[in-house]
């Protein structure tokens, strides 16, 4: 047997496969394929202070290895969550985290304030990345001094598990890992989607009602994987690695170039089931190289 | 109801023209139930273009063969590469997804269900099914730009009475479906209808002058197929819905057509 | 007929095609496959001032539809250039580029001065965003202030096309191109490579010798067109605009998007003849959406 | 030499075993020249995973009949697609690529060459092209982990004289080819061999100690396999070469083995 769980921070998962926001609903979405509880964390879908339409469609465009969506954190609210949602998803043993957007420091604070209050949610991830609304999100993850003021106040007011989760259009992605680790941060994640844009060359229009969206899949790995390495050689809290994960191997690499969990996103839209193949994927390579934990291949590149 | 991800079994491609290819899947275990107006979400292997899954609607289930049909038309790589798929070769997808046509409430009511082009394919299933449900007067309109666009017509024979029009006039009447006399002559208490935008917008209108119930069957840019990633919405009174879920069929009064 | 032809600064191209640099050699390389005469602009290798043994191998990762490449500016220094390469090239009628990198200001200085003399080349690429070489490149293409200087130090010496080549590893990419405008630049290219990394899982070591490397491909085409149209909204100097073109339909979108001429990387690799495809596929859709003349799709998009 | 880009037709997929296969493949026009140790870079379509060319070795060509060999080895996904090609299907491929193994002096020199697993590929022809220029004594020593990696043994035969190592003594001498017994009782005066870097090197370093002419056939990562990309350099005492361009055979006294 070997030990698959890991220490997030505050947080103990059974293993360290979590779902991305945005790509698997609330986790009930799933029930029909897997047993949701098996998964070490869900990360639900981005949330607000007041629900949000979000962007006119169309939201998405395929890429090569990818793909591109302008959803724009859709939601009906915090409120909605707590009231509708959260009871739902109450007794399926599991992390569940909120991953946390707005479009002000107040709206990220008293939508924390408001989750902090709900004993099954461990923790949230804070989103300071999203490339796909106007006013917020992506703004605040790419500048320290914002990055650093959002973090400060959540702090503030949010005692579990803060996770911040960091945008990829940055120059320097270790600034930001540093300024949000100084200003309590208990573990960051990493990469939110990379800022791109698909044309339609026939119709001579942009695919995306929002002409620019937010790239996910094996086409960003590379570039996930560098990040990833880069803010786990400098920070100390633990990493959350995602970015194009499709299966066992890639999650692996992330654990080596320092991840101490990972996330799936895209890939649970080709294959529903992906999460427990990652898990079991992940334990079957641990046996077959004598590791008795996954501790010991966090971190483990040789370089 | 319960949703599945099946590797099922190619039985047969039958190619019904240079565009359009019939695919007959059976599987080793019983079918799941699948109601008409439902789709699947395809997994195209081997195709370096398709990244994501493909949906395609459920055009035919029969239960006594344990057949599900899906009939796909060439558009791309992801579709060109179904329609190169040969007997015993495995296709994998995930069914059944979205909601699916309301049956009509008396067994009289003069049904029309309006088909354009591959848009077709959720009404066969539609078709055999109201015709099984004790349904008697269904009438089916198929409308495409030639002769070569109007598929299955002796399959929906056996449901239906069967319209047509071509834009080229190879077949039936000249025109667009919504020119078809038929709409003219007769009162119909229902329609369904499933094709190209333009073509239910006009189906729409008329449904709405003519204050008949109409059901549309939409298509959307979708990522997952089962409401998780918001990607497939349309814009209607309620605000942004997803396509996948509580769509694709939809009333058109809840439409902001 | 279709007017092919487009102007780019000081620039008449006989097409909106060009080679980009690092992966068509000197353009011979690829003779025996095309009449490499036919192509717009050839911008060759990575030239500096001293030869470079570039990085230790392995120098090449495959990723999903891209590669990573450390390469690392090997190259014999631009002395080797003059003497052995130029007279080889000088009577392809073609335009061939310079691409000019450099660890100092003064080396780029002094390397484009070299190049200046060189009557049959009519212009330089600078690259100052080689994500291969530690002390120079994309170091200079990260931030304003460097960018700027690198540029305005160059323009004092360098008469002719001055094409700045930009990095897409910044948080701001029209920050970078209004700078390198001002300072002179005829024209701007982009993007060059993204910074990313590969592990072998197996291994458990890196694929690169350098740890990291730069991705191009089909995968990073949609970073490239959200990048070319962010530039090209803002500049007044011709764009041009490279990144994962892998056929025709690749090229026509950068074009409406705004880009005045192409560059083609990797796909050279896959298809060494497809320089001459992509010409031939634009001329193809010209006619059949009846334009006249390249020029009518260069921003084209309708948003 | 000049190169090409051709669309070759698969005339026979053998599959040796389940882990290799021979492909054969043919055109309607002449086969260019290729000279022994060159190889080809093959373009893998309708693999998902495989975006760059793969590197493969000229097995054997005859241009009697117009038919190219290859002998490929399922490693990943690009090999697995190459090894299930079916006859009629098209390959295209770049070649001839690289230098090629140098001729001897005299016909009367005594030849080994070495293959160890696929690594055999450019020997077959080696053998065959030796043998036609009027060599007489050329021995092929190939080794492998057992009989299942000893690859074309009857082919080689034609041209010479085989013998063999298995690590599990399944065929030949048990052990590695190193330390094979004719490596101690014959004098030869020219080894070639191509194979896994440590047999490489173990074969390099006896050649260099017995003072013996030595070729070897190196393998690198490469993306264009045209001296463009400089992405497959080795290192060599004259500094970095391209495997490519340069090699992919060396003399071991240019490497810093
Ligand atoms: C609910 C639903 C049911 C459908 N039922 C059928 C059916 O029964 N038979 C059939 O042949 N087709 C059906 N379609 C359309 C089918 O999904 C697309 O033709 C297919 O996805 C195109 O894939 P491709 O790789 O061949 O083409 P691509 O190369 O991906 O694209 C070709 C064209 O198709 C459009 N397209 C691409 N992906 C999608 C997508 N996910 N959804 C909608 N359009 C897309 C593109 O905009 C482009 O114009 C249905 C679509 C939906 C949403
Ligand atoms: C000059 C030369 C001649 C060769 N001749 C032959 C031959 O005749 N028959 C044969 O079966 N194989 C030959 N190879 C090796 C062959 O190129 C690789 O096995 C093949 O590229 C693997 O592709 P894949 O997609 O199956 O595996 P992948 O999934 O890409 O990788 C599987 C393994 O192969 C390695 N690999 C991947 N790409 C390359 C590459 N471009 N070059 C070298 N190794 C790579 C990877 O590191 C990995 O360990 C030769 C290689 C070279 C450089
Ligand atoms: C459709 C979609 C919606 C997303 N919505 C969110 C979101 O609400 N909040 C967030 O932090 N990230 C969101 N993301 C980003 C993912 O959580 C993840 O960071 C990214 O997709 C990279 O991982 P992947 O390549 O595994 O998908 C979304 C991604 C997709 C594809
Ligand atoms: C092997 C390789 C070597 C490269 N060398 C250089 C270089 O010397 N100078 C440079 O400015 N860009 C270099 N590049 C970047 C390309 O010119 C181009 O910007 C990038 O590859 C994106 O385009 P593509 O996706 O079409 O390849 C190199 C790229 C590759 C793949
Ligand atoms: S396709 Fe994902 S929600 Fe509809
Ligand atoms: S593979 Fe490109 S130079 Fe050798």
């Amino acid at each position: 047997m070997v030990d698959l769980s890991v220490k997030l921070g505050k947080l103990q998962l059974k293993n360290p496969v979590m779902t991305a926001s945005g790509t698997f609903g609330y986790g009930t979405e799933y029930c029909d394929f897997i047993d949701i509880s098996r998964i070490g964390g869900i990360i639900v879908k981005g949330t607000t202070l007041r629900r949000r339409e979000g962007n006119p469609y169309p939201r998405m465009a395929e890429t090569p290895s990818g793909m591109l969506n302008a959803v724009g954190l859709q939601n009906k609210g915090v409120d909605y969550f707590i009231e509708k949602i959260n009871p739902v998803i109450k007794d399926i043993d599991t992390n569940f985290l909120v991953n946390v957007s707005g479009s002000t420091v107040d709206d990220y604070v008293i939508t924390a304030e408001k989750i902090n209050e709900l004993d099954n949610i461990p923790g949230i991830e804070l989103n300071i990345s999203c490339p796909n609304v106007k006013e917020g999100g992506m703004a605040f993850g790419t500048s320290c001094p914002s990055a650093a003021s959002v973090v400060r106040e959540v702090r503030k007011v949010y005692k579990k598990e803060l996770m911040v989760k960091l945008s990829p259009n940055v120059t320097n992605i270790v600034d930001i890992a540093q300024v949000v680790e100084a200003e309590g941060a208990d573990s960051i994640s990493l990469i939110n989607t990379l800022l791109g844009m698909a044309v339609d060359a026939e119709k001579r229009k942009p695919v995306l009602s929002t002409i620019t969206g937010g790239l996910s899949g094996p086409a960003v790995k590379p570039v996930a994987l560098r990040m990833v390495w880069q803010v786990a050689q400098v920070v100390k809290v633990p990493v959350v690695g995602m970015g194009g994960i499709m299966n066992a191997t890639d999650a692996i690499e992330f654990l080596l170039a320092g991840a101490s969990a990972v996330q799936i996103g895209t890939a649970n839209f080709i294959d529903p089931t992906v999460t427990v193949k990652v898990i079991e994927g992940i334990e079957e390579y641990l046996k077959r190289h004598n590791f008795s934990s996954v501790q010991d291949i966090i971190g483990a590149l040789e370089v | 109801m319960k949703k599945f991800m099946l590797d099922l079994i190619v039985k047969e491609n039958k190619q019904l023209n240079n565009q359009y290819s019939l695919l007959i899947l059976t599987s080793n275990d019983d079918l799941p139930e699948m109601l008409p107006g439902q789709f699947a979400e395809v997994r195209v292997d081997d195709s370096p273009n398709t990244f994501l899954r493909r949906p395609i609607s459920i055009n035919f289930v029969d239960y006594t063969t344990n057949e599900l049909w899906l009939l796909v038309q060439i558009v791309g790589d992801g579709t060109r590469k179904m329609c190169s798929l040969k007997p015993g070769e495995i296709l994998n997808l995930i069914l059944p997804l979205g909601n699916s046509f309301s049956l009509p409430e008396n067994k009289t009511d003069q049904l029309l269900l309006i088909g354009g082009g591959v848009g077709t394919a959720p009404m066969l299933y539609w078709a055999s099914y109201l015709k099984n449900k004790g349904f008697e007067d269904i009438t089916v309109l198929l409308g495409g730009r030639s002769i070569d666009n109007l598929l299955q017509l002796e399959d929906f024979a056996q449901y239906a009475k069967v319209i047509t029009t071509t834009e080229d006039a190879t077949h039936g009447e000249k025109g667009f479906v919504t020119q078809h006399s038929a709409l003219q002559t007769e009162k119909f208490s229902a329609i369904y209808t499933c094709g190209p935008t333009p073509m239910m917008k006009a189906v729409a209108a008329y449904a709405t002058e003519k204050n008949i119930f109409c059901e549309v069957s939409l298509e959307n840019t979708m990522a997952c197929g089962i409401g998780a990633c918001l990607c497939c919405v349309t814009d209607t009174k309620k605000g942004h819905v997803c396509v996948c879920t509580e769509g694709p069929v939809f009333n058109i009064t809840k439409l902001k057509w």
